[in-house]
C-alpha cells in the first residue's frame, strides 16, 4: 500500500431501502466505530452509500481521488461493478467484496460471499421436512425483487421443495409472488393468498422483514389453517419469536448484514499485519463463503443480539 | 345510421333517468366501473368477496389518504414528493414519542395519535414554507426534503426497526368497526371532509383559482402565497394519519417504509381526473383513482399474471384506463 | 366558374370571400344562423353588433379556428375547407383575435414571428433580420417597443400593437382584426388607420370589428351589423350614420350614450394620495377623490395610471408616499387590505388579471365577496347562484347557461361578469381602469348609467380610459397623467379634448419630476 | 454607505467589462460558482485533482445527457418518468442485439450502436405517441411505460445479468479520448446540439411556444402535438445515447440499472433554471445543474459526511442551492 500515517479504508455498501440494508448500514457504522475505539487515530473511515448500481460506481470512483488503500464493497450488483473495482485493483487498492462476487474472477482480491443458494436450499429443504413430518401440503412463496439474487434463492428453495412431489405450491409449479423485501408489500401479498385460497399450510417469504408484515396478514384474518411461516436472513426480531417458540415462526436461514461488518475487521487485520495481504497479487479471488446457518429453538441462542438493531 | 340513432335515443332516455346526467362529466366513474368489471372476471370468484374488497380497501387507504391531501396541493399548482419519507419520518419519531411513556397507557396512545397528526402537518408546513417563503420550485423543494426525512429517520432509528412497547397502540391500526378496517373508516372521513372542503369552502374555491391563475388570484384579493401553503400542510396532516394508522396496524416502523408513495398518491389523483397543471380536480375523483390502482395490483395477483410482468401490466391497465377516460371525455 | 349569388350583394363586384349559410352551435345553443356574407377585395368591411352577437365566432370561423355547423366558405370562388389556422394561414387570411394571442415569456421580436419565421440557409433562426424587420413594423406603427422586451412586460396597449403587428407579418390578402382599437387612442388609432388604409390601397382585404361606431364609420367602406347571430344587413358606410347603426344592432331606438353630468360640490374627501412613488414607474403622484365625485384619469398609453392604482390597491411596492381613507391615513400592503377598506380595482387587463378562465359565473362574481355567501363555513350556493342571477339581469350578460366555464364567453360578456365580481363588493371607492374596453354601445351606456347610480348613492368612482369622450362625457374632475406624474387636474370647462392632449402631451402644466 | 456605494461602483465597473451582464439572469451560474467554491473547501485537496473532476463529469454524464433531452420535454409542457427504465430497457435489448453477431466484430459495434439510439427513440415515439395521440397526461403516461420497460426487461433477462459477448463493445463507454473519457465528450456534444437546437431553431422556438401557451401556439399556427411529441423522442435518443454508454461500460446490463434516473435527470433541469411549468428553461442550465448535483455528491463522500445523514446533506444542498438562486433573482 501507499506510505502515509493513517490508513485510509473506503466503505461502499447499498443504502438503507430495506431492512437487511438497514442492517448492513448499521453493522458497517459499528464496525468502523469499534475499530476507531480499538486504535484511535491509525485509520480514516468512508462510509458511503448508494441508492443505485450507477451512484456505487460513482461512490467508488470519488473514494479513489480521495486516496483509499483498502477497499470494503457490498455491491449492489455484481455486473455493473466489476470494471470500477478492477481499476481499483490496478491502482493498488486491496479490495474485500462482501456478500455478492464479481463477474470478473481473473484479479486478486478477497470475496467474503453469501450464501444465497444457501438460504434458499437450507429452507427448502427445512419446510420440506416439516411440512412433511407434520402432514401439510399446500404452501404458497413470496421473492424479494426481481435481481439476481433473488433468483438464486428462489431456485435453490424450489429446487429441494420440488423433491417431494406431494408438496403443493399453490401459485403453480415454482411460480412466486415479488414482496420487494418490504413488510407493506408482504403484508398485502399475504392478504390477497388468504383469499385466494381457502386452506395455505405453510408460507415462505424469504425474508424476515416481510414475515412481519405476512404474520400480521394471517393474524388479522383470524385463519389457523396456516402452521409455518417461514422468513429468511434472521432478523433479530424472528430470532426472538423462536426463543418464544412462537408456533408459526420456528426457524429462519441466515443471511445476516453483520458480513460487513466481518469485512471491515477482516481487512483491518490485513492492514495491521495479522492477515497476509498475498490475496492481492493473485490471479483469482480468494473466496470465503460465509454459509448460511438454519437456526431454529436448538441454536437461536448463538445467534440472538439484542443490541443488534437486525 | 339507424344504429347510431337507436344508440342515441337509448342515451337520451338514460340521460333522462339520470336528470343532467353527462357521460363526459363522470369519465373517470365509467372508467372505473369498466376496470371493476375486468376485476370481476379476472379474479373471479374470489374478487367479489366481501374480505377482498375491504382488503382492497384497506390496502390503498394508507396511499389514498396521502392522495386526497395531494389532490389539493396538485389543484393549487405544486407537488409534493416527500410525502412517502414524511410518512416514515412522522411513523418513526411518533413511536419514539409513545415510548416515552411506560407501560400500555391509553394516554400515551391518545397524545401520541395527535402528535402523529401534529407532526405530520409540520413537516408539511416546512415544505409548505419552502415553496411559498422561499420560492422554490415545488418539485425540487420537495424532492429535497423526500431525501432528508427519509435520511433523519434513518439516522435516529440507525437504519433498523422502531418498535413501539405499547400493545394497545396496535388497537389503532389494526382496528375493524361495523366489519370495516379503521383505516379504511379514516379515509372515507377524510375524503369526505376534503371534498367539503374543495367544494364549499371559501378555502376550496381560493385553492382552484390561484391553481388556475395566480396573477387573477393576487388581483382579486386572495392571499395566494397562505392559500398555496396550506394544502402542504393538509398533506402533512394526512401524512400524519397514514404514519398513524401503518405503525400502528404493525406496532413498529422500519425507515426504508413508505417508499414510493409519492407515486401512488400522485397517480392516484391524476387517474381521479385532476389536472397536473393545476386548477381543477376532484377529491372523489382521487377516491375512484385510488380505488382503481389497488384494484388492477389485486386483479394482477387473483389472476396469476407473471409476476416479472405484472409491473407492465399494472402500467398498461393504468394507460388503457386514463385512455378510455380521455375518450369518453370526447 | 358560376358564382352562385349570396343575397343582398352586388353581384357584379370582385368578391374575394364569400360565406354562405353559416351556422355554428355550441352543444345545442345557435350562435349563428345561416350567416350570408360577400366581402370584395380591396374593402374594408366593418363587422359590428351588440356582445355576444356572433362576431367572433364568425371570424374564428373564416380563420379556422371552429368549424361551421353547416354552411361553406369561398375563396375566390372556389369552395374551401379551412381545417385549423395554418389552413387559414396558408390561403393568406391572417387574424388579429380579441384576446391576446402572445407568449408572455417569449420576446417582443419572436412573439411577431411566431409561426413566421426567418431563417438562414443553414436552417438556423435568422434573428438579426427578425429583429430588424420586427422593430421595422413596429416603427410604421409609431410603437417604441425594444424587440427585445418580454411580452409578459409590455401594457395592454403595447400588447395589442405587438399583436396587430404579428398580424401584419404574414403579409396576408385577407386581414381580419377583431376589435383592434381597444386599447388604443388618439396617435395610435390614427397610425393604425393610416396603414389600414395603406394595406388597402396594396389590394389587401380587411375585417374589421369594433364597438366604436365612430371608427367604423371613418375606416370603413361597408358594414355588417349581427343581431343574435342573425345577419341584419349590409350598408355602404355612406348610407347610415352612428344612430342607424346602433338601431340595428340593439333593434330599437337608441339616441344618447352618456347620461346627463350631475356635478357635485361635496368637500367630503374620501380618498387622499399624497407623494406616491414607484421605483421606475410613478413619482411624486397626489390626487383627492371626493365623495359621491367621478374623478376621470387621462393621459397617453404608458402614462402609468395602471401602475398607480395598482400601486393604491396594494398590488406594487410603494417605496414612498401616504395614503388616507376617510381622513384616515391607511396602510395597504396587500389587495386584500384595500378591499376591506372599501376599495375596488377593475383591472384593464381581463384575461391576465380579471377572469378565472374556468370558473363559471357564480363563481367568478363571488370571488372577491365570498365571504358573504358563506354560512357556517360552508359556501351558499344557492345564494351565489341567485346573486349572479340578479347581475346577468342587470348588467344583460348574454349566456347559454350560467354554469358554463367563463372561457366560452363573449370577451364582452366576460367583461360585464368581472365589472360584476367588483360592484358584488359593495365598494366605497370603484375603480375603473378602461370599464368598457369591448363592451357595446348599449351595454357601455348601461354601464354609464351604473356609474352615475353608484355615484348618487354616495360611491365615488374613478375612471382610467383612453376614450377621450369617456372621461369627458362621464367625470365632474380629470387628472391628467404623463410619464408617471400627474400632469394637471381639469375641471368644469376644462375637461375637453384639447385640455387634455396637451396636458398628456406636456405642452402644458407639470413637466418634468424635480 | 460608503461601503455600499463603493460596492456598487465596483459592481457597476464590473458589469461594464461584461456588457450587459445582469446577475439575475446568471443564477445558476452564481449557484454554481458558490458550490464549486464549498466542493473546493470541503473536498481538499481532492476536489480539484483533474481526475476527480474528469471523473464527476463522467459520474453525471448518463443522466445528464438524458436531462438535456428531458429539458426539451420540460419546456414542452412534459415530463418523461420512465427514462430510467427506458434506458436499462434499451441497454439490455441492445447486448441481445449484439450477441447475435459472432466474436468481437466491429460492424456489430457499430450496428449495434445504431441500434441502442433507434430503440431508445422508437420507446421515446411510444411515449409521445401516448401523449399526444392518446392525450394521456404526460405523468401518467410515462409512470405507466416506466412499469413496462422495467417490467419487460426483467422478464427478457430473467431478472439476471445480461452479458455482451463482444469485448470490443466495451471500448466506447470506457474509452478516453484527450485525457476526457468518451461519455464526457458525448455529453457535450449532445448539449451542443441541443442548445442550438432549442435557441437557433424554429422547432426550438416552437417547443417554448407550446410549453408556455399550447392555444396561442396553435393559433400562430404551429402544429401543436408534432411539436410535443418531438421532444419524447428527442429524449429516447438521448435515453439510447446512454444506454449505449452505460451498457458499454460494463459490457453488461443487470435489469435493475439506472432506477432513479428521471429524479435526477429532473432535477439537473430545474436547477438548472427550466420551469416546471413549462414555457422556459435553457440546455446550458440543465448541463450545470447536472454537473452541480455530481459536485454535491463528490463532496459529501470526500467530505465523509456520515452514510445516514449524506441523503440529507444531499437534499439540503439542493434546496439551498435553489434558494440562493432564487433570491439572486430578485
Ligand atoms: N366555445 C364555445 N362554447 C359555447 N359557447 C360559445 C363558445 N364560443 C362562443 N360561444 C357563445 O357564442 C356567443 C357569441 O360569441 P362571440 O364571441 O362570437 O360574440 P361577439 O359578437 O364576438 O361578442 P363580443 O362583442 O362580446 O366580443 C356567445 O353567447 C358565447 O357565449
Ligand atoms: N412589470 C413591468 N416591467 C417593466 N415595465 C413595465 C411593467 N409593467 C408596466 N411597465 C411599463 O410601464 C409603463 C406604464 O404602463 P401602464 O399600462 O400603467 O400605463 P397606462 O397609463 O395605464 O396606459 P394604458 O392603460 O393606456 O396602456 C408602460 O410603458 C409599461 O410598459
Ligand atoms: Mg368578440
Ligand atoms: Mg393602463
Amino acid at each position: 500500500g501507499k506510505e502515509s500515517a493513517v490508513t485510509k479504508i473506503g466503505v461502499s455498501i447499498p443504502s438503507a431501502d430495506h431492512g437487511w440494508t438497514g442492517g448492513i448500514v448499521w453493522w458497517a457504522e459499528k464496525a468502523v466505530n469499534d475499530v476507531k475505539a480499538e486504535m484511535p487515530g491509525r485509520f480514516e473511515f468512508r462510509v458511503v452509500t448508494a441508492d443505485n448500481p450507477s451512484s456505487q460506481v460513482r461512490n467508488v470512483e470519488d473514494l479513489l481521488v480521495w486516496g483509499m488503500d483498502y477497499l470494503v464493497i457490498l455491491p449492489h450488483e455484481s455486473a455493473p461493478l466489476t470494471p470500477i473495482v478492477k481499476e481499483v485493483h490496478t491502482q493498488g487498492v486491496r479490495i474485500i467484496v462482501v456478500d455478492r462476487g464479481l463477474t470478473d474472477t481473473s484479479f486478486g482480491y478477497v470475496n467474503l460471499a453469501g450464501d444465497n443458494t444457501g438460504l434458499g436450499r437450507l429452507s427448502g429443504a427445512w419446510l420440506a421436512k416439516t411440512m412433511k413430518a407434520e402432514g401439510l401440503k399446500n404452501y404458497v412463496a413470496m421473492g424479494g425483487l426481481p435481481v439476481t439474487i433473488d433468483t438464486e434463492r428462489m431456485n435453490a428453495f424450489f429446487a429441494e421443495m420440488d423433491k417431494d412431489p406431494s408438496l403443493v405450491n399453490l401459485l403453480g409449479k415454482d411460480k412466486y409472488e415479488f414482496a420487494d423485501w418490504s413488510t407493506q408489500k408482504g403484508l398485502s401479498l399475504m392478504e390477497t393468498f388468504l383469499q385466494q385460497y381457502p386452506k395455505i399450510d405453510a408460507v415462505f417469504c424469504q425474508d424476515d422483514d416481510v414475515l412481519t408484515g405476512v404474520l400480521q396478514a394471517i393474524k388479522e384474518s383470524g385463519r389457523k389453517d396456516i402452521k409455518v411461516a417461514l422468513g429468511g436472513a434472521g432478523s433479530k426480531v424472528v430470532y426472538k419469536m423462536i426463543m418464544d417458540g412462537n408456533p408459526l415462526v420456528r426457524a429462519t436461514a441466515t443471511y445476516h448484514p453483520s458480513m460487513i461488518a466481518d469485512g471491515i475487521h477482516y481487512i483491518v487485520d490485513v492492514a495491521t499485519g495479522k492477515k497476509p495481504d498475498d490475496f492481492h497479487l493473485a490471479n483469482k479471488p480468494t473466496s470465503m463463503v460465509i454459509p448460511s446457518v438454519m437456526v431454529d429453538k436448538t441454536n437461536v441462542a448463538q445467534f440472538y443480539e439484542p443490541d443488534s438493531i437486525y | 345510421m339507424v344504429d347510431s340513432l337507436e344508440k342515441k335515443s337509448f342515451a337520451t332516455a338514460l340521460a333522462g333517468y339520470f336528470g343532467n346526467f353527462k357521460l363526459s362529466e363522470h369519465a373517470t366513474g365509467v372508467g372505473f366501473i369498466l376496470l371493476f368489471l375486468l376485476a370481476t372476471i379476472v379474479g373471479w370468484p374470489n374478487f367479489l368477496q366481501f374480505r377482498n374488497l375491504t382488503n382492497i380497501l384497506r390496502q390503498i387507504s394508507y396511499t389514498g389518504i396521502i392522495g386526497l391531501g395531494m389532490t389539493l396541493i396538485i389543484i393549487s399548482g405544486g407537488i409534493d414528493l416527500s410525502v412517502g419519507s414524511m410518512t416514515a419520518f412522522t411513523g418513526g419519531i411518533t413511536i419514539f414519542f409513545l415510548n416515552l411513556f411506560p407501560g400500555d397507557s391509553v394516554l400515551a396512545v391518545i397524545l401520541s395519535s395527535m402528535f402523529a397528526i401534529v407532526f405530520g402537518s409540520i413537516c408539511g408546513l416546512f415544505n409548505g414554507l419552502l415553496v411559498t417563503k422561499g420560492r422554490i420550485a415545488p418539485f425540487i423543494a420537495t424532492l429535497g426534503t423526500m431525501s432528508i426525512f427519509r435520511s433523519l429517520i434513518q439516522y435516529f432509528s440507525g437504519a433498523g426497526n422502531i418498535l413501539s412497547n405499547n400493545n394497545l397502540y396496535a388497537d389503532i391500526g389494526s382496528g375493524v368497526f361495523l366489519r370495516i378496517p379503521v383505516p379504511v373508516w379514516v379515509f372515507i372521513a377524510v375524503a369526505v371532509v376534503l371534498h367539503i372542503v374543495l367544494n364549499d369552502t371559501r378555502f376550496g374555491r381560493y385553492v382552484c383559482a390561484v391553481g388556475a391563475n395566480e396573477q387573477v388570484a393576487r388581483y382579486s384579493a386572495i392571499k395566494v402565497q397562505t392559500i398555496k401553503l396550506i394544502p402542504y400542510v393538509i398533506t402533512g396532516f394526512t401524512a400524519g394519519l397514514t404514519a398513524l394508522l401503518w405503525s400502528s396496524r404493525l406496532n413498529c416502523i422500519n425507515p426504508s417504509d413508505c417508499t414510493g408513495y409519492e407515486l401512488d398518491a400522485i397517480a392516484a389523483a391524476v387517474i381521479g381526473g385532476t389536472s397536473m397543471s393545476g386548477g381543477k380536480g376532484s377529491v372523489m375523483g382521487t377516491v375512484m383513482g385510488a380505488v382503481m390502482l389497488g384494484m388492477i395490483n389485486n386483479m394482477l395477483v387473483l389472476g396469476g399474471v407473471s409476476s416479472y410482468l405484472q409491473q407492465a401490466a399494472r402500467g398498461l391497465v393504468i394507460i388503457v384506463a386514463v385512455l378510455l377516460q380521455y375518450n369518453n371525455k370526447n | 366558374m358560376d358564382i352562385p349569388k349570396p343575397p343582398g350583394v352586388v353581384p357584379s363586384a370582385d368578391i374575394i370571400l364569400s360565406v354562405e349559410g353559416i351556422t355554428k352551435e355550441f352543444s345545442t345553443v345557435r350562435v349563428l344562423d345561416s350567416i350570408d356574407l360577400a366581402i370584395e377585395r380591396g374593402e374594408v368591411m366593418g363587422l359590428i353588433g351588440e356582445n355576444g352577437a356572433g362576431k367572433s365566432t364568425l371570424i374564428k370561423i373564416i380563420s379556422g379556428i371552429y368549424q361551421p355547423t353547416a354552411g361553406t366558405i369561398r375563396l375566390n370562388g372556389e369552395v374551401v375547407r379551412i381545417g385549423d389556422y395554418s389552413t387559414a394561414k396558408n390561403l393568406g387570411i391572417s387574424i388579429v383575435p380579441q384576446e391576446f394571442n402572445l407568449i408572455n415569456t417569449l420576446t417582443v421580436y419572436e412573439n411577431i414571428f411566431l409561426g413566421n419565421e426567418i431563417r438562414l440557409k443553414s436552417g438556423l433562426l435568422d434573428k438579426g433580420t427578425m429583429r430588424k424587420q420586427a422593430a421595422a413594423q413596429l416603427q410604421e406603427l409609431r410603437m417604441p417597443v425594444k424587440v427585445d422586451r418580454l411580452i409578459g412586460d409590455l401594457s395592454v396597449a403595447e400588447k395589442q400593437m405587438v399583436e396587430i403587428s404579428k398580424a401584419l407579418m404574414l403579409h396576408a390578402r385577407i386581414l381580419i382584426m377583431d376589435e383592434p382599437t381597444t386599447t388604443l387612442t388618439g396617435h395610435e388609432l390614427e397610425t393604425l388607420f393610416t396603414l389600414m388604409r395603406q394595406l388597402k390601397a396594396q389590394g389587401v382585404t380587411i375585417i374589421f370589428v369594433s364597438h366604436k361606431l365612430r371608427e367604423v364609420k371613418t375606416i370603413c367602406d361597408r358594414v355588417t351589423v349581427l343581431r343574435d347571430g342573425k345577419l341584419i344587413s349590409v350598408d355602404t358606410v355612406d348610407s347610415v350614420d352612428e344612430k342607424d347603426l346602433a338601431r340595428k344592432m340593439i333593434g330599437r331606438d337608441f339616441t344618447q350614450v352618456f347620461p346627463a353630468k350631475k356635478y357635485r360640490d361635496g368637500t367630503d374627501v374620501v380618498l387622499q394620495v399624497e407623494h406616491l412613488e414607484v421605483r421606475n414607474l410613478l413619482h411624486d403622484v397626489s390626487f383627492t377623490l371626493r365623495r359621491g365625485e367621478i374623478l376621470g384619469f387621462a393621459g397617453l398609453v404608458g402614462a402609468g395610471r395602471t401602475e398607480l392604482f395598482e400601486a393604491v390597491m396594494g398590488l406594487r411596492h410603494v417605496e414612498r408616499g401616504s395614503i388616507a381613507i376617510e381622513g384616515k391615513a391607511v396602510r395597504i400592503r396587500h389587495a386584500r387590505d384595500a378591499v376591506d377598506l372599501g376599495l375596488a380595482y377593475i383591472s384593464e387587463d381581463r384575461q391576465g388579471k380579471g377572469i378565472v378562465q374556468n370558473f363559471d359565473i357564480p363563481k367568478n362574481i363571488t370571488l372577491i365577496s365570498l365571504v358573504e355567501y358563506v354560512k357556517r363555513h360552508l359556501i351558499d350556493k344557492q345564494a351565489e347562484g341567485k346573486k349572479a342571477s340578479h347581475y346577468v339581469k342587470v348588467f344583460n350578460i348574454v349566456a347559454a347557461s350560467q354554469k358554463m366555464a367563463l372561457r366560452y364567453f363573449s370577451g364582452g360578456n366576460q367583461q360585464k361578469v368581472y365589472l360584476a365580481r367588483w360592484v358584488d363588493t359593495d365598494p366605497k371607492i370603484l375603480v375603473l381602469d378602461e370599464p368598457t374596453r369591448g363592451i357595446d354601445v348599449n351595454a357601455k351606456r348601461e354601464i354609464y348609467e351604473f356609474i352615475h347610480m353608484l355615484a348618487a348613492k354616495g360611491i365615488s368612482c374613478i375612471v382610467i380610459s383612453s376614450e377621450m369622450e369617456e372621461v369627458i362625457g362621464l367625470c365632474s374632475r380629470v387628472y391628467v397623467m404623463k410619464e408617471g406624474m400627474v400632469a394637471g387636474c381639469l375641471t368644469d370647462e376644462h375637461i375637453n379634448e384639447e385640455e387634455i392632449m396637451f396636458h398628456a402631451t406636456g405642452i402644458k402644466g407639470r413637466k418634468a419630476y424635480g
